[in-house]
């Protein structure tokens, strides 16, 4: 090798120019090294233990610490920045289908059971949906049902009303208003009275009397 | 570089490549008489070296000289009777016929540009090409990543702590229901088994009675009281109970009759076999 | 965000603990970050230009330094002190002549459409000599030239900026001077007209407006 750039290798560096080899050694290799390690790839004569002692004091309080890792060093992310090296990602993503629709229907229909969501969404329930809408606290269990075997019903919360701009649950928009949006067909649907899952509000007055008080205003 | 090389100053090559981004990536073509004369890089590169050897500052380049080397060169190779590739052909002939054009007095009425300003460009060309050539070598004599300077070794790795925020708008919502009432409408028709009376649940029914029934009754009367209520209901179990009936009567169990058209039906004793 | 042991993404930090946080970041990271990746970890209010700025300041001369890669920052060992990594030198394919003649061309030039490149080098360019260039992400596909064909141009990425230890396009070796010899002109054969390339780019003002994007900041 006759590289201008290595003369070095022929001369003890000062102390001040170890550190920086030291330095430059540690920074790029893929493992933690050991005294003897550096000093294999130090000019001959160096004091590795006297410049890894400099360096570690040079980094004291730093982003950087120059770690001890058995017989070892290695740079290493101050303890107390630790946090820097943790990123917060927050995902949005768009609700599922199911939820949108499990969301609506009770939205429309409170207090509804799930046994009417699933008449009325024409599909079994799956636990998730439920269990995701209560944890973004947008739907809550409301009082059971007066009918055999005592239902538990549920209704949208305060903090959905929130979420969606909604004065009050009335505020949502009717059916006409859906229709006349565009959203749904114009053929007359098997209005709020009519379809199947109403049937079992209609025998309930309790329940009527809540889609009174939600629509009929 | 062994390529169908196109010619620089007759720019003919370049529409045939045109279709193709990557065009020098098809099998190497018939036509493609390659000679690697000494390893040029086509006939700029050629003439690049010939102007080398004019050792003058490329601005200060004899064209005329160098299109009379070039030619030189060119006549040397074909008396060996090697084939050339056809760039250095195109080349040849285009220099040759600047050579006569520099030679001659210019003609004031001939368009187009002036030989001089052709012998110009070709001079720019070449200097723009040996100016590319050291500006590589500058940049590959840098000090570079991986060789000269090097990257952390240990990188660490940034962890994510991901949180999910679930989103939905009105519109979703008031979609969402759209669609649910919708389907209702449009949703194939399908049995809703609730209100539906099956006729396997009329035969059983009806199997259990007979042996009590002796005289003659209304089918309506057969019908069981859960199902006389909602018209619906009351309809579908009038259905299979009727076409229980039918089949009952088939084999022998039991007797139908009705006195007028619309008249209620009547169930009684089979006629014996 | 109550995480206890996020309390300084209340405060301020001050200047050294600024430094102290950017030093960690860009440490733990092999890539060059930018300053609005950096500032994103930081604490709300942090001047990272600023703790850059001292940062690179105290890393003058040592073995390892802060250097600024087009729009981003990295640590890197010394330049003089490469011989002592030997072993982590990773062997690159060699790079044929075509393809750094290529390479210089796209980063003098560009950015540069296909026809340009063969229009300097006066030979047709192999498609292996732009893949191999691609692949190494030296260079990417930059916007179409608005001229007929709309031909794709190349230009070079952040990756060869770091590879070669530029703080930018702009500090390419011997660039002012290649300017002002005209030599980075598409100077289009005078009269013949129709040709390929360089014709295009002279029509096309967006093409000047590009080089002054990139070197005329």
């Amino acid at each position: 090798m006759t590289d201008p750039a290595e003369p070095d290798l022929f001369r003890v560096p000062d102390l001040h120019e170890q550190e920086r080899m030291v330095e430059a050694i540690l920074f790029a290799s893929a493992e933690p090294l050991g005294a003897t390690q550096i000093e294999a790839r130090m000019p001959r004569g160096s004091d590795v233990p006297e410049a890894l002692a400099a360096l570690a004091r040079r980094y004291e309080g730093r982003g950087v610490v120059l770690m001890r890792l058995g017989e070892a060093w290695a740079f290493r992310t101050a303890p107390d920045l630790g946090h820097l090296m943790q990123r917060e990602v927050v995902e949005t993503r768009k609700l599922s289908r199911a939820a949108i629709e499990t969301l609506a229907i009770i939205a429309y229909h409170q207090p509804v059971t799930r046994a009417e969501i699933e008449e009325i969404r024409g599909v079994a329930l799956s636990r998730g949906t439920l269990d995701q809408l209560l944890e973004l606290d947008w739907i809550r269990l409301g009082r059971r049902r007066m009918s055999p075997g005592r239902p538990v019903t549920f209704v949208v919360t305060p903090a959905f009303l929130d979420h969606f701009g909604l004065a009050s649950a009335r505020d949502l928009p009717g059916l006409a208003d859906l229709r006349a949006a565009g959203l749904l067909d114009n053929r007359p649907l098997p209005g709020l009275g009519g379809g199947a899952g109403d049937d079992e509000a209609a025998e309930d007055p309790a329940v009527a009397d809540d889609q009174a008080d939600l629509f009929d205003v | 570089m062994r390529g169908p090389h196109s010619p620089n100053c007759g720019r003919s090559g370049m529409a045939e490549r045109a279709p193709s981004l990557f065009a020098e990536d098809r099998p190497a073509p018939e036509r493609a008489l390659i000679v690697d004369i000494e390893g040029f890089e086509g006939p700029l590169d050629l003439l690049l070296n010939l102007a080398r050897t004019q050792k003058v500052d490329l601005r200060r380049l004899s064209i005329l000289a160098l299109a009379e080397q070039y030619l030189a060169f060119i006549e040397g190779i074909r008396a060996h009777r090697i084939e050339l590739a056809a760039d250095y052909l195109v080349m040849a002939a285009w220099l040759a016929y600047l050579k006569s054009r520099l030679l001659l007095p210019p003609d004031p009425a001939e368009e187009g540009p002036s030989s001089d300003e052709i012998a110009a460009h070709l001079a720019f060309q070449l200097e723009r090409l040996e100016a590319m050539r050291q500006a590589a070598a500058a940049l590959m004599a840098r000090n570079r990543l991986g060789r000269d300077i090097f990257a952390r070794g240990i990188p660490e790795a940034v962890e994510s702590r991901r949180t999910l925020r679930w989103t939905a708008g009105l519109l979703d919502l008031m979609q969402g229901y759209a669609r649910v009432r919708s389907r209702d409408a449009f949703r194939p028709y399908a049995f809703d088994r609730r209100d539906v009376c099956t006729m396997e649940n009329a035969l059983e029914r009806m199997r259990a009675v007979l042996g009590t029934q002796i005289g003659w009754s209304r089918l309506e009367d057969f019908l069981p009281e859960e199902w006389r209520g909602d018209p619906r209901r009351r309809r579908s179990a009038t259905a299979a109970h009727f076409a229980a009936a039918l089949e009952l009567t088939r084999q022998g169990r039991i007797g139908l009759r009705q006195s007028a058209p619309f008249a209620p039906i009547e169930i009684g004793p089979g006629a014996p076999r």
